[in-house]
Protein backbone atom coordinates (compact mmCIF):
# COMPACT_ATOMS: atom_id res chain seq x y z
CA UNK A 1 0.00 0.00 0.00
CA UNK A 2 1.33 3.83 -0.20
CA UNK A 3 1.87 4.51 3.10
CA UNK A 4 4.29 1.41 3.61
CA UNK A 5 6.63 1.97 0.61
CA UNK A 6 9.30 -0.02 1.00
CA UNK A 7 12.71 -0.16 -1.30
CA UNK A 8 12.15 -3.15 -4.54
CA UNK A 9 14.73 -5.30 -5.02
CA UNK A 10 17.54 -4.52 -7.15
CA UNK A 11 17.82 -6.00 -10.78
CA UNK A 12 21.35 -5.80 -11.45
CA UNK A 13 21.31 -7.00 -14.74
CA UNK A 14 19.02 -8.13 -17.55
CA UNK A 15 20.74 -8.97 -20.41
CA UNK A 16 24.09 -7.39 -19.56
CA UNK A 17 21.98 -4.13 -19.11
CA UNK A 18 21.75 -2.41 -15.62
CA UNK A 19 17.26 -1.74 -14.45
CA UNK A 20 16.61 -0.70 -11.16
CA UNK A 21 13.40 1.11 -9.90
CA UNK A 22 12.38 1.51 -6.66
CA UNK A 23 10.27 3.53 -4.57
CA UNK A 24 11.96 4.01 -0.97
CA UNK A 25 11.01 5.93 2.24
CA UNK A 26 14.26 6.96 3.17
CA UNK A 27 16.34 9.63 1.31
CA UNK A 28 18.21 8.74 -1.88
CA UNK A 29 21.28 7.60 -2.14
CA UNK A 30 22.44 9.24 -5.21
CA UNK A 31 26.17 8.45 -5.11
CA UNK A 32 24.99 4.64 -4.86
CA UNK A 33 22.53 4.97 -7.91
CA UNK A 34 25.33 6.23 -10.30
CA UNK A 35 27.52 3.78 -9.20
CA UNK A 36 24.65 1.04 -10.50
CA UNK A 37 25.39 2.72 -14.13
CA UNK A 38 28.70 2.48 -14.32
CA UNK A 39 30.47 -0.18 -16.54
CA UNK A 40 33.92 -0.18 -17.71
CA UNK A 41 32.26 0.18 -21.20
CA UNK A 42 30.10 3.61 -19.87
CA UNK A 43 31.42 7.20 -21.29
CA UNK A 44 28.69 9.38 -19.92
CA UNK A 45 26.67 9.09 -17.15
CA UNK A 46 23.58 11.78 -17.12
CA UNK A 47 21.79 11.91 -13.77
CA UNK A 48 18.32 14.15 -12.96
CA UNK A 49 17.33 14.98 -9.43
CA UNK A 50 14.19 16.41 -8.22
CA UNK A 51 14.37 18.94 -5.13
CA UNK A 52 11.77 20.10 -3.34
CA UNK A 53 12.20 23.82 -3.50
CA UNK A 54 10.44 26.67 -1.95
CA UNK A 55 7.62 28.02 -3.79
CA UNK A 56 4.87 26.66 -6.30
CA UNK A 57 2.50 28.76 -8.31
CA UNK A 58 3.61 32.01 -6.73
CA UNK A 59 3.11 30.39 -3.30
CA UNK A 60 5.60 29.53 -0.30
CA UNK A 61 6.47 25.58 0.41
CA UNK A 62 7.78 24.34 3.52
CA UNK A 63 7.72 20.46 2.27
CA UNK A 64 6.07 18.24 0.39
CA UNK A 65 4.30 14.48 1.43
CA UNK A 66 4.52 12.43 -1.13
CA UNK A 67 2.51 9.74 -1.49
CA UNK A 68 2.59 6.67 -4.28
CA UNK A 69 0.30 3.33 -5.01
CA UNK A 70 3.54 1.51 -4.54
CA UNK A 71 3.43 -1.92 -6.51
CA UNK A 72 1.80 0.09 -9.04
CA UNK A 73 4.22 2.49 -9.30
CA UNK A 74 7.62 0.42 -8.98
CA UNK A 75 5.44 -1.56 -12.05
CA UNK A 76 5.24 1.57 -14.07
CA UNK A 77 9.04 2.61 -13.39
CA UNK A 78 9.82 -1.22 -14.31
CA UNK A 79 7.88 -0.53 -17.49
CA UNK A 80 9.40 2.61 -18.74
CA UNK A 81 12.66 1.91 -18.32
CA UNK A 82 12.01 -1.25 -19.91
CA UNK A 83 10.65 0.36 -22.88
CA UNK A 84 13.61 2.82 -22.64
CA UNK A 85 16.13 0.47 -22.31
CA UNK A 86 14.64 -1.72 -24.85
CA UNK A 87 15.06 1.14 -27.60
CA UNK A 88 19.08 1.62 -26.73
CA UNK A 89 21.01 -0.94 -26.72
CA UNK A 90 23.92 -0.73 -23.59
CA UNK A 91 21.96 1.45 -21.75
CA UNK A 92 22.37 1.25 -17.91
CA UNK A 93 19.22 2.74 -15.81
CA UNK A 94 18.40 3.08 -12.47
CA UNK A 95 15.49 5.32 -11.32
CA UNK A 96 14.34 6.05 -7.14
CA UNK A 97 11.61 7.99 -6.08
CA UNK A 98 11.13 9.03 -2.56
CA UNK A 99 7.46 9.12 -0.68
CA UNK A 100 6.70 10.58 2.95
CA UNK A 101 7.12 14.42 4.26
CA UNK A 102 10.35 15.91 2.16
CA UNK A 103 10.67 19.51 2.97
CA UNK A 104 12.55 21.95 0.84
CA UNK A 105 15.96 20.92 -0.63
CA UNK A 106 14.91 16.79 -0.49
CA UNK A 107 15.94 14.97 -3.27
CA UNK A 108 12.42 13.27 -4.88
CA UNK A 109 13.44 11.52 -7.53
CA UNK A 110 16.63 10.17 -8.64
CA UNK A 111 17.21 9.20 -12.35
CA UNK A 112 20.88 7.72 -13.00
CA UNK A 113 21.64 6.98 -17.26
CA UNK A 114 24.95 5.15 -18.25
CA UNK A 115 25.86 4.83 -21.85
CA UNK A 116 28.88 4.64 -24.10
CA UNK A 117 28.08 7.81 -25.59
CA UNK A 118 26.62 10.84 -24.32
CA UNK A 119 23.82 11.33 -26.23
CA UNK A 120 21.88 8.53 -25.17
CA UNK A 121 22.26 9.11 -21.68
CA UNK A 122 21.13 12.65 -21.83
CA UNK A 123 18.04 11.74 -23.86
CA UNK A 124 17.45 8.77 -21.36
CA UNK A 125 17.39 10.80 -18.73
CA UNK A 126 15.04 12.88 -19.78
CA UNK A 127 13.10 10.47 -21.48
CA UNK A 128 12.56 8.86 -17.87
CA UNK A 129 11.29 11.94 -16.07
CA UNK A 130 9.01 13.31 -18.55
CA UNK A 131 7.34 9.46 -18.35
CA UNK A 132 7.16 9.18 -15.14
CA UNK A 133 5.47 12.60 -14.60
CA UNK A 134 2.84 11.27 -17.06
CA UNK A 135 1.81 7.31 -15.42
CA UNK A 136 3.66 6.63 -12.37
CA UNK A 137 0.88 6.92 -9.63
CA UNK A 138 2.42 9.32 -7.08
CA UNK A 139 1.14 12.25 -5.71
CA UNK A 140 2.26 15.01 -4.05
CA UNK A 141 0.19 17.47 -0.98
CA UNK A 142 2.49 20.70 -0.82
CA UNK A 143 2.98 22.42 2.63
CA UNK A 144 2.69 25.95 1.99
CA UNK A 145 3.96 28.52 5.10
CA UNK A 146 0.50 29.68 5.46
CA UNK A 147 -0.27 26.59 6.93
CA UNK A 148 -2.44 25.16 3.92
CA UNK A 149 -2.02 21.79 2.47
CA UNK A 150 -2.69 21.05 -1.01
CA UNK A 151 -2.74 18.04 -3.45
CA UNK A 152 -0.92 19.03 -6.67
CA UNK A 153 -3.17 18.24 -10.00
CA UNK A 154 -1.00 19.29 -12.59
CA UNK A 155 -4.17 18.92 -14.72
CA UNK A 156 -5.69 21.05 -13.49
CA UNK B 1 -21.56 -8.60 -2.33
CA UNK B 2 -18.98 -5.88 -2.38
CA UNK B 3 -16.06 -4.89 -4.16
CA UNK B 4 -13.22 -2.93 -2.27
CA UNK B 5 -11.91 0.18 -4.32
CA UNK B 6 -8.13 1.49 -3.35
CA UNK B 7 -8.00 5.56 -2.98
CA UNK B 8 -5.20 7.80 -2.51
CA UNK B 9 -4.28 11.39 -1.91
CA UNK B 10 -6.99 13.95 -2.82
CA UNK B 11 -9.74 10.86 -3.79
CA UNK B 12 -8.87 9.05 0.01
CA UNK B 13 -9.42 12.46 1.05
CA UNK B 14 -12.76 13.11 -0.36
CA UNK B 15 -14.02 9.81 1.32
CA UNK B 16 -12.20 9.99 4.19
CA UNK B 17 -10.82 6.46 3.43
CA UNK B 18 -8.28 4.93 1.63
CA UNK B 19 -10.58 2.25 0.39
CA UNK B 20 -14.02 2.22 0.01
CA UNK B 21 -16.39 -1.36 -0.50
CA UNK B 22 -19.11 -0.50 -3.86
CA UNK B 23 -21.49 -2.95 -3.42
CA UNK B 24 -22.03 -4.43 -7.05
CA UNK B 25 -22.81 -7.62 -8.53
CA UNK B 26 -19.58 -9.45 -10.30
CA UNK B 27 -18.39 -9.12 -12.92
CA UNK B 28 -19.11 -5.82 -14.08
CA UNK B 29 -17.93 -2.97 -16.11
CA UNK B 30 -15.41 -0.59 -14.55
CA UNK B 31 -17.86 2.22 -15.60
CA UNK B 32 -20.14 0.52 -13.30
CA UNK B 33 -17.83 0.91 -10.39
CA UNK B 34 -17.44 4.72 -11.07
CA UNK B 35 -21.11 5.39 -11.70
CA UNK B 36 -21.42 3.86 -8.34
CA UNK B 37 -18.79 6.02 -6.36
CA UNK B 38 -19.73 8.95 -8.01
CA UNK B 39 -23.03 8.39 -5.82
CA UNK B 40 -21.59 8.40 -2.74
CA UNK B 41 -20.63 10.96 0.09
CA UNK B 42 -17.54 12.42 -1.58
CA UNK B 43 -17.83 10.89 -4.85
CA UNK B 44 -18.46 14.55 -6.51
CA UNK B 45 -14.65 14.67 -6.24
CA UNK B 46 -14.64 12.10 -9.05
CA UNK B 47 -14.56 13.13 -13.03
CA UNK B 48 -16.70 11.44 -15.12
CA UNK B 49 -14.02 9.64 -16.28
CA UNK B 50 -11.46 9.12 -13.69
CA UNK B 51 -8.06 6.82 -14.47
CA UNK B 52 -8.71 3.50 -12.92
CA UNK B 53 -5.95 0.61 -12.62
CA UNK B 54 -6.96 -2.98 -12.32
CA UNK B 55 -4.29 -4.97 -11.02
CA UNK B 56 -1.93 -2.45 -11.49
CA UNK B 57 -2.56 -1.50 -14.64
CA UNK B 58 -4.72 1.44 -16.18
CA UNK B 59 -8.11 0.36 -18.06
CA UNK B 60 -10.44 1.70 -19.68
CA UNK B 61 -14.04 2.16 -18.48
CA UNK B 62 -15.56 -0.89 -20.86
CA UNK B 63 -13.07 -3.20 -18.96
CA UNK B 64 -14.83 -6.54 -16.93
CA UNK B 65 -13.79 -6.34 -13.29
CA UNK B 66 -13.98 -9.82 -12.22
CA UNK B 67 -13.75 -11.55 -8.25
CA UNK B 68 -10.21 -11.15 -7.15
CA UNK B 69 -8.83 -7.90 -9.04
CA UNK B 70 -7.15 -5.23 -7.30
CA UNK B 71 -9.12 -1.91 -8.16
CA UNK B 72 -7.91 1.40 -7.62
CA UNK B 73 -9.31 5.20 -8.62
CA UNK B 74 -6.40 7.10 -9.82
CA UNK B 75 -6.49 10.51 -9.49
CA UNK B 76 -4.01 12.95 -11.48
CA UNK B 77 -0.39 11.88 -11.33
CA UNK B 78 2.44 14.33 -9.67
CA UNK B 79 5.50 12.53 -9.31
CA UNK B 80 9.04 13.97 -9.77
CA UNK C 1 50.69 26.09 -17.93
CA UNK C 2 49.35 22.64 -18.74
CA UNK C 3 50.72 20.14 -16.95
CA UNK C 4 50.54 22.22 -13.74
CA UNK C 5 46.47 22.25 -13.82
CA UNK C 6 45.45 24.03 -10.57
CA UNK C 7 41.68 24.23 -9.13
CA UNK C 8 40.72 27.35 -9.92
CA UNK C 9 38.81 29.80 -7.18
CA UNK C 10 35.10 29.25 -6.44
CA UNK C 11 33.21 32.11 -7.72
CA UNK C 12 30.22 31.06 -5.75
CA UNK C 13 27.52 33.86 -6.74
CA UNK C 14 26.89 36.47 -9.84
CA UNK C 15 24.50 38.47 -9.19
CA UNK C 16 23.27 35.51 -7.37
CA UNK C 17 23.99 33.03 -10.10
CA UNK C 18 26.74 30.15 -8.97
CA UNK C 19 29.08 29.76 -11.70
CA UNK C 20 31.89 27.79 -10.91
CA UNK C 21 34.45 26.52 -13.21
CA UNK C 22 38.23 24.77 -12.47
CA UNK C 23 40.83 22.53 -14.50
CA UNK C 24 41.76 20.03 -11.43
CA UNK C 25 44.75 17.24 -11.58
CA UNK C 26 42.63 15.51 -8.70
CA UNK C 27 39.37 13.44 -8.55
CA UNK C 28 36.64 15.24 -9.34
CA UNK C 29 34.14 15.23 -5.95
CA UNK C 30 30.90 14.76 -7.70
CA UNK C 31 28.98 15.19 -4.65
CA UNK C 32 30.60 18.54 -3.88
CA UNK C 33 29.74 20.16 -7.31
CA UNK C 34 26.50 18.83 -7.19
CA UNK C 35 25.81 20.60 -4.29
CA UNK C 36 27.58 23.83 -5.30
CA UNK C 37 23.90 23.94 -7.72
CA UNK C 38 21.69 23.30 -4.57
CA UNK C 39 19.41 26.37 -3.83
CA UNK C 40 15.95 26.30 -1.71
CA UNK C 41 14.75 27.57 -5.17
CA UNK C 42 16.27 24.75 -6.95
CA UNK C 43 13.76 21.78 -8.03
CA UNK C 44 15.88 20.24 -10.37
CA UNK C 45 19.77 19.07 -10.58
CA UNK C 46 20.87 18.01 -14.10
CA UNK C 47 24.55 16.42 -13.13
CA UNK C 48 26.54 15.19 -16.43
CA UNK C 49 29.99 13.02 -15.99
CA UNK C 50 32.12 11.99 -18.96
CA UNK C 51 34.12 8.49 -18.04
CA UNK C 52 36.85 6.91 -19.35
CA UNK C 53 35.58 4.06 -21.48
CA UNK C 54 37.37 0.57 -21.88
CA UNK C 55 37.38 1.39 -25.83
CA UNK C 56 37.38 3.47 -28.52
CA UNK C 57 37.27 3.14 -32.43
CA UNK C 58 37.34 -0.50 -31.78
CA UNK C 59 40.91 -0.44 -29.48
CA UNK C 60 40.82 -1.55 -25.79
CA UNK C 61 41.85 1.18 -23.61
CA UNK C 62 43.43 0.84 -20.75
CA UNK C 63 43.65 4.75 -19.80
CA UNK C 64 43.95 8.66 -20.67
CA UNK C 65 46.15 11.17 -20.25
CA UNK C 66 44.28 14.59 -20.41
CA UNK C 67 46.24 17.71 -21.09
CA UNK C 68 45.24 20.87 -20.51
CA UNK C 69 46.43 24.70 -21.47
CA UNK C 70 44.91 25.88 -18.23
CA UNK C 71 44.31 29.36 -17.62
CA UNK C 72 42.72 29.41 -21.34
CA UNK C 73 40.53 26.02 -20.57
CA UNK C 74 39.27 27.48 -17.45
CA UNK C 75 38.74 31.41 -19.61
CA UNK C 76 36.92 29.13 -22.07
CA UNK C 77 34.75 27.36 -19.78
CA UNK C 78 34.34 30.80 -18.00
CA UNK C 79 32.83 32.28 -20.83
CA UNK C 80 30.56 29.11 -22.03
CA UNK C 81 29.18 28.64 -18.24
CA UNK C 82 28.87 32.60 -18.73
CA UNK C 83 26.87 32.43 -22.03
CA UNK C 84 24.40 29.69 -21.26
CA UNK C 85 23.56 31.37 -17.59
CA UNK C 86 23.21 35.08 -19.27
CA UNK C 87 20.65 33.54 -21.42
CA UNK C 88 18.73 31.50 -18.56
CA UNK C 89 17.54 33.51 -15.56
CA UNK C 90 18.45 31.55 -11.92
CA UNK C 91 20.50 29.13 -13.56
CA UNK C 92 23.26 27.69 -11.64
CA UNK C 93 26.30 25.75 -13.26
CA UNK C 94 29.44 24.45 -11.64
CA UNK C 95 31.76 22.51 -14.61
CA UNK C 96 35.03 20.71 -13.35
CA UNK C 97 37.44 18.94 -15.83
CA UNK C 98 40.24 16.78 -14.92
CA UNK C 99 44.17 16.60 -16.12
CA UNK C 100 46.61 13.57 -15.84
CA UNK C 101 46.59 10.14 -16.15
CA UNK C 102 43.02 8.65 -15.45
CA UNK C 103 41.90 5.02 -15.95
CA UNK C 104 38.75 3.49 -16.86
CA UNK C 105 35.97 4.17 -14.83
CA UNK C 106 37.61 7.65 -13.88
CA UNK C 107 35.45 10.71 -14.28
CA UNK C 108 36.88 13.72 -16.81
CA UNK C 109 34.79 15.55 -16.62
CA UNK C 110 31.18 16.78 -14.01
CA UNK C 111 28.93 19.02 -15.19
CA UNK C 112 25.91 20.16 -12.66
CA UNK C 113 23.44 22.57 -13.24
CA UNK C 114 20.31 23.32 -10.84
CA UNK C 115 17.30 25.91 -11.84
CA UNK C 116 13.81 26.08 -10.69
CA UNK C 117 12.71 23.78 -13.49
CA UNK C 118 13.73 20.73 -15.10
CA UNK C 119 13.88 21.69 -18.68
CA UNK C 120 16.29 24.68 -18.49
CA UNK C 121 18.57 22.58 -16.00
CA UNK C 122 18.47 19.15 -18.62
CA UNK C 123 19.37 21.73 -21.47
CA UNK C 124 22.02 23.70 -19.75
CA UNK C 125 24.45 20.69 -19.49
CA UNK C 126 23.89 19.49 -22.79
CA UNK C 127 24.59 22.76 -23.98
CA UNK C 128 28.49 22.53 -21.79
CA UNK C 129 29.07 19.72 -23.08
CA UNK C 130 28.53 20.41 -26.45
CA UNK C 131 30.53 23.65 -26.45
CA UNK C 132 33.13 22.14 -23.97
CA UNK C 133 33.65 19.89 -26.39
CA UNK C 134 34.09 22.41 -29.56
CA UNK C 135 35.86 24.80 -27.66
CA UNK C 136 38.13 24.17 -24.48
CA UNK C 137 41.37 23.71 -24.97
CA UNK C 138 42.06 20.42 -23.87
CA UNK C 139 43.46 17.06 -25.21
CA UNK C 140 43.90 13.51 -24.19
CA UNK C 141 46.24 10.96 -25.27
CA UNK C 142 44.46 7.54 -25.34
CA UNK C 143 46.35 4.22 -23.77
CA UNK C 144 45.81 1.25 -25.32
CA UNK C 145 45.98 -2.47 -24.33
CA UNK C 146 48.56 -2.99 -26.83
CA UNK C 147 50.86 -0.53 -25.51
CA UNK C 148 50.46 2.33 -28.02
CA UNK C 149 49.46 5.75 -27.30
CA UNK C 150 47.85 8.28 -29.00
CA UNK C 151 46.46 12.03 -29.10
CA UNK C 152 42.75 11.83 -30.27
CA UNK C 153 41.68 14.00 -32.71
CA UNK C 154 37.53 14.35 -33.63
CA UNK C 155 38.77 16.27 -36.19
CA UNK C 156 40.60 13.53 -38.48
CA UNK D 1 63.90 39.36 -31.51
CA UNK D 2 62.04 35.99 -31.15
CA UNK D 3 58.81 35.00 -29.83
CA UNK D 4 58.11 31.94 -27.57
CA UNK D 5 54.75 30.11 -28.73
CA UNK D 6 53.76 27.56 -26.47
CA UNK D 7 53.05 24.03 -27.92
CA UNK D 8 50.61 21.02 -26.40
CA UNK D 9 49.72 17.66 -27.12
CA UNK D 10 50.61 16.25 -30.49
CA UNK D 11 51.97 19.38 -31.56
CA UNK D 12 54.36 19.59 -28.51
CA UNK D 13 54.90 15.62 -29.46
CA UNK D 14 56.03 16.80 -32.92
CA UNK D 15 58.13 19.73 -32.34
CA UNK D 16 59.65 17.56 -29.43
CA UNK D 17 59.23 20.53 -27.18
CA UNK D 18 56.17 22.46 -25.11
CA UNK D 19 58.16 25.86 -26.39
CA UNK D 20 59.46 26.84 -29.13
CA UNK D 21 61.21 30.17 -29.89
CA UNK D 22 60.44 31.74 -33.64
CA UNK D 23 62.74 34.27 -35.22
CA UNK D 24 60.25 37.05 -36.01
CA UNK D 25 60.31 40.85 -36.08
CA UNK D 26 57.81 41.76 -33.75
CA UNK D 27 54.80 42.93 -34.56
CA UNK D 28 54.13 40.60 -37.29
CA UNK D 29 51.01 38.72 -38.51
CA UNK D 30 49.84 35.30 -36.88
CA UNK D 31 50.11 33.54 -40.22
CA UNK D 32 53.80 34.70 -40.45
CA UNK D 33 54.20 32.87 -37.22
CA UNK D 34 52.58 29.90 -38.54
CA UNK D 35 54.56 29.61 -41.87
CA UNK D 36 57.90 29.84 -39.95
CA UNK D 37 56.84 27.21 -37.22
CA UNK D 38 55.75 25.28 -40.76
CA UNK D 39 59.76 25.34 -42.05
CA UNK D 40 60.79 24.23 -38.49
CA UNK D 41 61.67 20.45 -37.72
CA UNK D 42 58.45 18.81 -36.56
CA UNK D 43 56.38 21.75 -38.42
CA UNK D 44 54.69 19.33 -40.80
CA UNK D 45 52.34 18.27 -38.37
CA UNK D 46 50.61 21.08 -38.63
CA UNK D 47 47.80 22.26 -40.99
CA UNK D 48 47.89 25.03 -42.93
CA UNK D 49 45.64 27.27 -40.84
CA UNK D 50 46.17 25.73 -37.52
CA UNK D 51 43.99 27.34 -34.45
CA UNK D 52 45.93 30.12 -32.82
CA UNK D 53 45.01 31.54 -29.35
CA UNK D 54 47.13 34.94 -28.21
CA UNK D 55 46.52 35.80 -24.54
CA UNK D 56 44.36 32.92 -24.60
CA UNK D 57 41.73 33.67 -26.95
CA UNK D 58 40.89 32.09 -30.20
CA UNK D 59 42.86 34.86 -33.26
CA UNK D 60 42.33 34.37 -37.01
CA UNK D 61 45.68 34.49 -38.85
CA UNK D 62 45.71 38.39 -39.89
CA UNK D 63 46.12 39.46 -36.44
CA UNK D 64 48.85 40.93 -35.16
CA UNK D 65 51.41 39.47 -32.81
CA UNK D 66 53.02 42.24 -30.54
CA UNK D 67 55.54 41.89 -27.97
CA UNK D 68 54.33 40.33 -24.59
CA UNK D 69 51.73 38.43 -25.79
CA UNK D 70 51.21 34.94 -25.01
CA UNK D 71 50.76 32.88 -27.99
CA UNK D 72 49.69 28.87 -28.11
CA UNK D 73 48.80 27.07 -30.88
CA UNK D 74 45.77 24.62 -30.48
CA UNK D 75 45.38 21.30 -31.50
CA UNK D 76 42.25 20.33 -32.52
CA UNK D 77 40.66 19.95 -29.05
CA UNK D 78 39.22 16.96 -27.29
CA UNK D 79 37.98 17.52 -23.83
CA UNK D 80 35.21 15.88 -22.13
Amino acid sequence: MADAAISAGIAPTVGGVVRHVAIVDRPIDVARLSSLVEDDGVGAISLFLGTVRNFHDGRDVAGIDYEAYQPMAERELRSIVREIGDATPGLRLAVEHRVGTLVVGDVSVAIAAGHARRAPALAATQLVIEALKQRVPIWKREHYLDGERRWVDPTA
Amino acid sequence: MSLPVLLFASYADAFGTRRVDVPVRLPCAVREVIAMLRGLPGGSVLPPDPLVAVNHEFVRGEVTIVAGDEVALIPPVAGG
